[in-house]
């Protein structure tokens, strides 16, 4: 592990957090859809790394975002700026980076590694169309987020909010695609929460446009060792590992 | 300079310091973040015949100091890894250990077989305790007929230094070391990880698919030195000590209580170069209190 | 509004958060600081009949998520305890349970026959397993023999509610528990601390006088956690599940599994209103579950 | 358990944390050579509270000075400004405050208390004489302390120091006996480790000046329920608890 400083801390409310972090490797090599295991440094409270996907690099330093769900997530939020975190990174295998056009689509704090994965593309000049979908007002900041893509984005809300489009992310997408045209070799990346990844599933299969999706399991070390963050294989009897065959994985392989 | 050396009767390790089963794979994995020539040993995920696909998720959840775990023995079988991995494992310097576990004692047998072949490979460590592999009967080593079956059979196909690694469900410890002295075990491990239980309670339900899972982790230290010291105390085999070990002094309790060496589990999930810096801290209070040969440590505490 | 009260045979709770024995003293220690009316009973620490100075310090330590105690039953005797604290600890509007035990059978009787005249007092609780208090021998609950006679004296003289502790040193559970039902046992309690070591790396000594200690907390948690639940499955009497709870979620998990109280143990020591935030817990789970009486709760997960 | 906010953090290397603490309770009514237990907010580890001295009050607030010795001050010393920690007390029984002219001998950390103390004697204008030994430079800091106390203090330090006794603080106390006298009611205060209470015993014996020694040990809880903080009776069969009928003792109480 290696340490990272917080250089800089932002919080909406009690449950999103994001820092930047100081740590060269990981801001020199990390690639879209790659995550990082996340220590406190003091005391062993929580005892294992949490995973956290990388959602920008920028020079030495690297950001993560962030959602408050359990023990682990909230005392890393407890952390202050010029605190120092354990960090082992960057780990996994990430997204596909040269399909002929993008369809992210994301759900809450699976922006995250959708956001660092739209960079690349806008820098490389790839295009792609960027869907967020959240829950509710609380999380409106994220769209936010979005601003860089410019022209590039579309985002929903399932709660009525004023000139958004109200309902889930897919519906959104759905009523996108009607009126769109896909080009060959054009690809959907999502991540987000279990109902929405089979969702767009579905409409992979009935569209064959392949899709990439990022999967969150719990994991005990997150480098390949501990054979816990399993799920399961499409075809094939047994499981893969979340941390080392991916997180990101081709839909069509995993069992739904 | 200290002698960090120890001496396991046909095993010598040359630090005390052992990566525990299941904790590093099998060995590829986490290379890259810890140097495998700085370990006394490293013990290959228990492995069986035949490829085996371990339990449901979820496998694994962190509970206060510790960690809770059905894997289930996932492995990819004993021979893909002589294939895959062994070669990539003999260029380390240090030894390598193997854990190898059995549906049925032929299969223990079998597993032993291939790789008593192997000459870099250092000892064989029976898992006979491991709480997850049950289905609906007990662990191999709370049956002392059982137990002893499995060890004559293994005993009978390998010339290899054999460790025989225990866990709390042992039910009678004088008669089940007995019976491993007299079959002709070399080395004794534990401990295992505990049968425990995690309830999911916003779902209401169990969170492990098969309800009890193993708990292992800091929480178990005090526990697991409790074992250590009482089975030193009746047995003359070398043990190797471990439950919960993530500091240089956790790894010192163990050796002064009488350990010949000691084994980390869990510390490696939580930063894979733990083991390194316990190696370094167990240097440098020998340097510290003047001792110049770790042995001249071990046991001085009973 | 939900109703949080249970029942214990013949023991009725408020709700079912009770202090354990030996973490909130005589009541009055912490009653600064916690309101006793709001907790479902307070368990006296462990009283004899002669005033006992316990252990020699030190008497506990920390460890990770846990800690370990070698207090010894340091206790002022019984007759002192109902001259000095009774009436202070009439006046809440809570359960009140008194521990008990003593050196030898005989003076288990005694301490209950003190007890059996006071009205106010609604169940005592033999502790037949505490690891501090062997002297080479072992705990009572670990003999069958002795177990079955202390509990058929002291039922022979008190009419209460009579609430057997075990701990893990209990050997075998299921004769156990039978003649604990045949000797008209009301109700159990579990578990009691574990037997555990530690020593002190830097004086290369064993940090206890008396080497072991007992290990409790959040360590202990998913242990305690099978044994009640083993428990429950084999007896039908009400079972008091504790060991590690600091929070209202687990103490559901021990309620889910078929608890029918909670007791707080070493939560009391660090931070003496834990016990009202784990009442609170409870009841505001219930109401965001929509679930109008805890005891439609109690054993769901099974 | 309640909330204290860190207001000021001064450290001095990485052995010695001073913290300034927004608690108004402990702030009012805390009374020299009472302590409070310790506890981090966030999470469990470390689990149990710390008992530490209060150093001084100042409107709502209170300082705390310690050194790290293990695992528990560590983790608290890693605490930063603005931080909360759980804080219960004030604790325990503290000096007697009425003598006719107090000796006060602090070793070390043990200054703590004491300055408590003399800032109280200064204010009541209670004659007294505060003689502080330090094990070395890296502890010399201390003596800047008591410079509030000007003209009332002597310093040791067992390292040779230019301008200081050089020696323990019990030599310092011992010559500095020899040209004084003390006038009937006198009082000996001390805190610090064991062998120098046990000197200023044998001096008490010989002198028959009393001696009050505020105490280490273990504590579980601090308040009195868990029987953990024993030490043993001077006469009496059985112990004292250090939380309940202490941290302050008179010397001959004791057993030594
Ligand atoms: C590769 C990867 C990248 C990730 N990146 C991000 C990210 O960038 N931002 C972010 O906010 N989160 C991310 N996550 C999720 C994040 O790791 C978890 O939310 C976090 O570990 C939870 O830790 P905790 O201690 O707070 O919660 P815990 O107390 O450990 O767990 C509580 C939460 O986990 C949920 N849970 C229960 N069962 C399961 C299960 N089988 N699988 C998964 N979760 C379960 C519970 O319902 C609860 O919400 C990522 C996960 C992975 C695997
Ligand atoms: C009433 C009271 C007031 C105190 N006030 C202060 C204060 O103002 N400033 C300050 O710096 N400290 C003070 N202390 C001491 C302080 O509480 C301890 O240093 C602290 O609790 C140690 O915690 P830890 O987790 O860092 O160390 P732990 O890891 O818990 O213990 C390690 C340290 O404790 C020592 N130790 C071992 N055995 C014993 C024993 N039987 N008794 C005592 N210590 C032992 C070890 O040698 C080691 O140095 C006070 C103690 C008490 C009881
Ligand atoms: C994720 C995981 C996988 C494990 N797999 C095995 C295994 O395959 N064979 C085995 O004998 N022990 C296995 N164990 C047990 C450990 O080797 C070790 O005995 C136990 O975890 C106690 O040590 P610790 O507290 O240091 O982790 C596993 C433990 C964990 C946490
Ligand atoms: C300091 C301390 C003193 C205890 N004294 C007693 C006692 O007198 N009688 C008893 O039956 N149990 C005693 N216990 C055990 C507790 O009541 C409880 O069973 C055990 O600590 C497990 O619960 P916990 O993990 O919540 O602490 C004591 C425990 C501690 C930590
Ligand atoms: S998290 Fe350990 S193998 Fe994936
Ligand atoms: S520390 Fe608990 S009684 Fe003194």
């Amino acid at each position: 592990m290696r340490e990272a400083i917080i250089e800089e801390k932002k919080s909406w409310g009690e449950r999103f957090i994001q820092l930047k972090l100081k740590e060269e490797e990981i801001a020199h090599c990390a690639q879209p859809g790659q995550f990082v295991m996340v220590r406190a440094q003091k005391g062993f409270d929580p005892l294992l790394g949490r995973p956290l996907a990388v959602m920008k690099v920028e020079g030495d330093s690297f950001y993560l975002f962030w959602e408050v769900v359990g023990r682990g997530t909230k005392i890393l939020a407890s952390l202050n700026l010029g605190s120092k975190l354990e960090v082992l990174g960057p780990l996994g295998k990430g997204f596909s980076l040269s399909p002929s056009q993008a369809l992210i689509v994301a759900g809450g704090r699976g922006i995250t590694p959708l956001y660092f994965l739209a960079s690349h593309f806008k820098k490389n000049e790839v295009p792609f169309t960027f869907f967020l979908g959240v829950k509710n007002k609380e999380e409106l900041f994220m769209v936010d987020f979005l601003q860089d893509f410019s022209g590039a984005y579309f985002w929903s809300c399932e709660e009525p909010i004023e000139g958004g489009f109200c309902g889930t992310v897919i519906s959104l997408f759905q009523s996108w695609l009607k009126d769109n045209y896909l080009p060959p070799g054009s690809r959907i990346y999502s991540c987000g929460p279990e109902g929405m990844l089979k969702s767009l599933y579905r409409e992979e299969k009935i569209r064959d446009i392949p899709l990439e999706v990022s999967l969150e399991t719990f994991m005990g070390c997150g480098f390949g060792v501990c054979m816990s963050c399993a799920v399961e294989k499409g075809n094939d009897e047994g499981y893969f590992h979340v941390c080392k065959d991916g997180p990101v994985f081709l839909a069509r392989e995993l069992k739904w | 300079m200290v002698n960090l050396a120890v001496n396991l009767g046909r095993l010598n390790l040359k630090n005390p310091v052992i990566l525990a089963s299941g904790t590093c794979g099998y060995g590829r994995e986490i290379a890259p973040y810890l140097d495998l020539n700085r370990v006394g040993a490293i013990t290959v995920k228990g492995l069986s015949y035949y490829p085996f696909p371990g339990n449901p998720p979820p496998r694994l959840r962190e509970v206060y100091a510790g960690v809770l775990n059905s894997i289930g023995l996932e492995n990819k079988g004993v021979r893909r890894f002589i294939q895959e991995d062994l070669s990539f494992l003999s260029s380390f310097d240090t030894c390598l250990l193997v854990n190898i576990w059995g549906h049925t004692e032929d299969e223990f047998t079998r597993v032993a077989q291939e790789l008593d072949k192997l000459e870099r490979i250092d000892a064989l460590e029976l898992n006979v305790s491991c709480p997850n592999t049950e289905r609906g009967r007990a662990v191999f080593c709370s049956d002392l007929e059982t137990l002893k079956s499995i060890v004559a059979k293994v005993r009978a196909v390998t010339q290899k230094p054999l460790i025989v690694k225990l866990g709390p469900e042992v039910k009678e410890w004088e008669k089940t070391l007995d019976v491993l002295e007299n079959e002709g075990v070399d080395i004794l491990s534990l401990t295992n990880s505990f049968p425990a239980l995690f309830v999911d309670v916003e779902k209401r339900e169990f969170f492990f698919k098969r309800k009890f899972a193993g708990l292992s982790g800091p929480a178990i230290k005090p526990l697991a030195l409790k074992m250590v010291y009482e089975v030193v105390n009746y047995t003359s085999l070398p043990v190797i000590g471990m439950g919960g070990i993530i500091s240089a002094y956790d790894a010192l309790e163990f050796l002064l209580i009488g350990a010949k060496a000691v084994a980390l589990g869990v510390a490696n999930l939580l930063d894979p170069a733990l083991a390194l810096s316990v190696v370094e801290g167990i240097e440098k209070y020998l340097q510290g209190n003047k001792i110049g040969n770790l042995e001249d440590l071990i046991g001085k505490v009973r």
